[in-house]
């Protein structure tokens, strides 16, 4: 008997997950207002087109199965709960963000949801993924680690050093390989010999396929049976998802190495409409609630950016907090380390 | 400097360096992440893929240690790699490559082989770019014999210090900063090489010597403004390489001044800072009538906060205070 | 130190407290190469599989960046991990891990975890490794906030800054000498812990002060043994941690003697001897009366050749040599 | 038509090899005792057992292929033919050593012969292997860059990324995984979750298998393919060689951990031995031949003892030499940095 959410949706988790990736699409374009507004600073990385791929992902998780992502991570954040005010708050740089404004738009965290954080080292945050495993496994509990990468991380030596921990300890951990076909502006066949990245785990002797990731539905069933087999079976798994974003790699990227009807090809099957569809045709929702839904979510995207713009900026003498769980970090210019 | 014609940015410089290597030697050949179709992270390497191919401009998977290894590898054969790391923070995943490797291997195998390669990366903070992207890791670099280690802080510089790197024999870390890419300035021709080794003075001055690199260069020099305006004059030096290190300049200056400070975006425990202070400390400690001044970034990891970022880097406000330190004034509160 | 019996040996004190603190605390648990059946590399690890199991002493295979960065994630989740990592020599392939991660969780996400973990690695050189295998990176670590840095030069430091670093909630960079592991003496009892930031004098004096850390601590009392034949009393401190520094006992000696010398395995550029000068000048300015030797290895990749290796590292005849230059006085020919 | 050496060895080729092996053997066995006698210093790492994974290796590749080892690589230098006598007196770090002393027993290089060097870091000379085998196409020669390296070896991330570039560029470099079946004290079941290596590289669409390496014979002629492959088809290759290392890790692991019948086991089916079978039932050997070959070696291995010892050591002003290519680095301690 499995502990792991069942593969199949209800049709409240199907309405759910489809609010989800419309507060995510519609929370990343006003990011990207704030962004051009000059209210976000740093890099601001898009998921959209993204959305049915970590959708799918943690709505077959455990609100318990911890995760870890990279830096294009609020869609991760808005999917496990965190207060989208929180989040806006973190991305302009507020006391009252997820991370008090350390972090920004590339180091969401949300220790109380187990989301792990998004991470900036290409490929880094797979082992932390791993150990986020060894800790559950190490205490008895039944929890899956996830981490969700790019294709591009994958050509990263570390993450075969993640494969090969996995298979050898039969540590309960999913890798998925959110293959959205470009690293920045690399190409996958500029990247790698094989078009398929799976492969690689499973000659670690992993579990690993490749799904649609622009099918929510799909998504979701991939990483249900994934996570099972980490959590009932102990052995872990690795799922690809292939995808692609819509934007550049970041807000600044103009993105004009992708062919305009490549990008059209892919926004003709926009994980969105795909799934609005669905919902419609099954009669899980209708026009009328859909726009319903829609308002709600502006509004809740609304409230985030007026609380995140309202909201303090982090005193200048709090600098040097947190550097340390101790305490004798006080002052922050170079005695810091010294004793008082 | 030979050149006439209109300034041109600290990123073309760069540009125009590479490509005048490349058209003079064949060996030279380029390697990073989206340096070609993509034109470089930061544009450096813009139209050279068009202009020399796939042989010579080549786009990698995101492979730090094993490009890196490739190129010591190139190198040890003979070939002139210019490996670009996108940016400096990623260089940590190279860290073995670089200084197990590169560094050493013409001195461990008795001379046999040297390693002609260059590392590019740009570091620094000021973007908002937090913990994880906004290091400046000079001294840690500087620490390991068998690199050469360049900090360019002008388009000339920039060019010139390239090209001189591209035909040295040895490994060359050579960092450049992102808050400097933009900056404009005219540039040395063709054969205009910038020797390592030389200090250059970019403000003259007798009331203290204010030594700082890359883009601190500008910060220092910003300072020197402000505190002319209240009749004191400093010295702006800027060592331009640390490996090797131009200490004559330094210390000539500093005899001249008796006072020092030292501007460094790194953080400050074993940081370029201490390091330079401690070598001016020996050269002049006859001479100091005050402590050498070290102005840092905090002791802290960058956070992102725009008003938290600021406050952690050196600004001329910070320069301005060490130096009246150094003099003995008060800061002004 | 409470501890009666026997003198033991660094290694076995470094047994003793992982296995206490093992004991103590089921949330410990050790991972590195050849940890367990093959007890470690230099036998600090001797017996604990068979004590522990393997769910708690963790062979794994040759893959430093990963499981080190495993050991980071299992301590956000609050384990605490003791990671081995053979030789510091290795850490250079888990420096991405180090640096991006461990140093930076707890103040990138604004304290919402902690990552107490320790790395234990001992480094040095003296045994004709050769250039790859004889590093002294305690300059790389100190540089960096986030780290506690600590080299403990006793068996009785080595345990009880043991003990401490398992029980602190910050990345422990816990640096062991190979040449230590043989050296006895007494060591604390279960709860006897030495703190961190606290240096120790080991050798009281008033001509000069001799700042050591680890295996030179040994090589400065030799050459302390020597001066005092000379007539020549002085003070030996041990900072013991370098992340905090214990700077005030530190001062307060310099204060007294006038006359400072930093003795470090590593090398001198932008290395722990410059860093601890820096401070020390900042300090101390107004009562020294010559700049602060520094004594490090020489600044080259380590030759293999016992000769030249021994020329290489810092002997007490190049710290007494030090001491007599910081004097004023003629070193004999 | 290839430019490769043939798989099929001659008969003299095989006496060439016995002897080699026999050299191999012998002057290790030497090294052992100059080491018990305190004239070699730091880490002695023997490849006795392993003669035929190097020597079947070295004969099937052409003089100026570049080849990279690791620490374990008496036997590469020897096969290669490198000086004797400049090998051991680079294990007692005299001045007349292949590396002038500087290396010592794990940095041998041989630049002449195309031997680009011994590493001491596991995996970390896989990608220079790859730059040698760069350089080669770049200036449109055929060699083809050969790089040995361990099975605990194949586990760091580092060889997955030359994997990824060899396959992705089609770069002409042979793998040779030796996999002796432990690294140090670990053995491969507890280091990986299969026990084959060459799947990995299957992964990376290199092609990829797995021979014999005790027999000299099938590791030649594996070798020779893979290394036809990357020159005549322009394809990297993986060959992973099933060997076993008599000796402890270095002179320094007294080997309580391998069990002696297991030892016992691969002892029986020694390489030279074999080989020695194979040259008399062929009649390519005979007793007295063979005799007569191994005074020989005896008499180079005892010249070449004779050479180190008496070779001076290394002037102690020499310190500084080599460390730049660039003539200001003089002066040694701490100045070195600082312009005359
Ligand atoms: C080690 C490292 N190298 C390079 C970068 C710069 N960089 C940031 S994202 C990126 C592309 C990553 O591609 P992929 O893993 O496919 O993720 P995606 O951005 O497509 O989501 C690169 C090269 C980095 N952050 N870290
Ligand atoms: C990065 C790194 N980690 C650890 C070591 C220590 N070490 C030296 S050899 C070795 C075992 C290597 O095993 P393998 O690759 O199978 O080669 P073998 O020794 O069996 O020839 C280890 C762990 C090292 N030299 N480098
Ligand atoms: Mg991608
Ligand atoms: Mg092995």
């Amino acid at each position: 008997m499995s502990n792991s959410p069942p593969p199949a949706p209800t049709t409240d988790d199907m309405r759910g997950m489809f609010r989800t990736m419309t507060l995510i699409r519609r929370f990343e374009e006003r990011a990207s207002e704030e962004y051009m507004a000059g209210r976000i600073g740093g890099f601001l990385h898009l998921a959209i087109g993204e959305e049915a791929a970590v959708v799918g992902t943690v709505s077959a998780l455990r609100p318990d199965d911890p995760l870890t992502s990279t830096y294009r991570e609020h869609g991760q954040a808005l999917a496990r709960g965190s207060d989208p005010r929180r989040i806006m708050a973190e991305l302009l740089g507020r006391a009252t963000g997820l991370c008090g404004g350390r972090g920004g738009s590339m180091h969401l965290m949300d220790r109380e949801r187990s989301f792990y954080g998004g991470y900036g080292i290409v490929g880094g945050a797979v082992p932390l993924a791993l150990g986020l495993a060894w800790a559950a496994r190490y205490r008895g509990g039944d929890q899956v680690a996830v981490t969700m990468f790019g294709e591009g991380a994958a050509n990263q030596g570390v993450v075969s050093e993640c494969f090969n921990m996995a298979g050898l300890w039969d540590l309960p951990i999913v890798f998925l390989i959110l293959n959205n076909q470009y690293g920045m502006g690399t190409p996958v066949e500029r990247a790698a010999p094989t078009e398929d990245f799976y492969p690689r785990a499973t000659a670690y002797d992993i579990h690993s396929w490749k799904v649609d990731g622009m099918d929510v539905l799909a998504v979701r069933a991939a990483v249900a049976e994934a996570a099972r087999l980490a959590r009932d079976e102990r052995r872990p798994a690795c799922v690809e998802l292939l995808a692609y974003r819509y934007r550049g790699h970041s807000m600044s990227d103009p993105d004009t190495v992708r062919a305009a009807d490549e990008k059209e090809r892919w926004q003709a099957r926009d994980p969105l409409m795909t799934f609005e569809r669905v919902l419609l045709g099954e009669g899980i929702m209708d026009a009328g609630t859909i726009a319903e839904m829609r308002a709600e979510v502006d509004g809740v995207v609304d409230d985030a950016t007026a609380f995140a713009r309202e909201s303090p900026e982090v005193p200048v003498d709090q600098l040097a907090q947190n550097v340390y769980a101790s305490p004798w970090n006080d002052d922050a210019r170079g005695s810091a380390l010294v004793r008082a | 400097m030979s050149a006439e014609g209109a300034d041109i940015t600290y990123r073309d410089a760069l540009n125009q360096a590479l490509r005048e290597e490349m058209l003079r030697d064949e060996s030279v050949f380029l390697m990073g992440e989206d340096i070609g179709r993509f034109d470089g992270a930061f544009k450096v390497t813009r139209g050279l893929l068009a202009e020399f191919g796939e042989e010579r401009v080549v786009d990698t998977p995101i492979t730090e240690a094993g490009f890196t290894g490739l190129g010591i590898g190139a190198a040890m054969a003979g070939l002139r790699p210019v490996i670009e790391i996108m940016t400096v923070n990623f260089a940590l995943v190279a860290m073995d490559q670089i200084i197990s490797n590169a560094s050493k291997i013409r001195y461990m195998f008795g001379g046999q082989v040297s390693v002609p390669m260059v590392i590019r990366m740009p570091g620094g903070a000021g973007h908002q770019l937090s913990a994880q992207h906004s290091h400046s890791l000079e001294a840690m670099f500087t620490h390991v014999p068998g690199l050469k280690v360049v900090v360019p802080a002008t388009p000339e510089d920039a060019k010139g210090l390239l090209k001189t790197a591209i035909r040295d024999d040895d490994p060359v870390i050579f960092l450049e900063s992102e808050g400097l890419y933009g900056k404009k300035g005219p540039v040395g021709g063709e054969d205009d090489l910038v020797p390592f080794g030389q200090a250059v003075v970019r403000r003259a001055g007798d009331a203290c010597t204010v030594i700082a690199h890359s883009r601190m260069v500008w910060v220092a020099l910003a300072a020197a403004e402000q505190l002319a305006k209240q009749g004191i004059e400093v010295e702006v030096i800027d060592p331009r390489t640390f490996r090797p290190l131009d200490l004559g300049t330094l210390a000539d200056s500093v005899q001249r001044t008796s006072r020092a400070v030292v501007v460094d975006e790194g953080w400050p425990e074993c940081g370029i800072a201490a390091g330079i202070a401690a070598h001016l400390y020996e050269a002049c400690f006859d001479w100091l009538d005050a402590p050498i001044g070290r102005v840092n970034s905090a002791d802290v990891p960058m956070p992102y906060a725009r008003n938290l970022e600021q406050a952690a880097i050196p600004q001329p406000h910070d320069v301005v205070a060490a130096v009246l330190a150094a003099m003995g004034r008060q800061v002004p509160a």
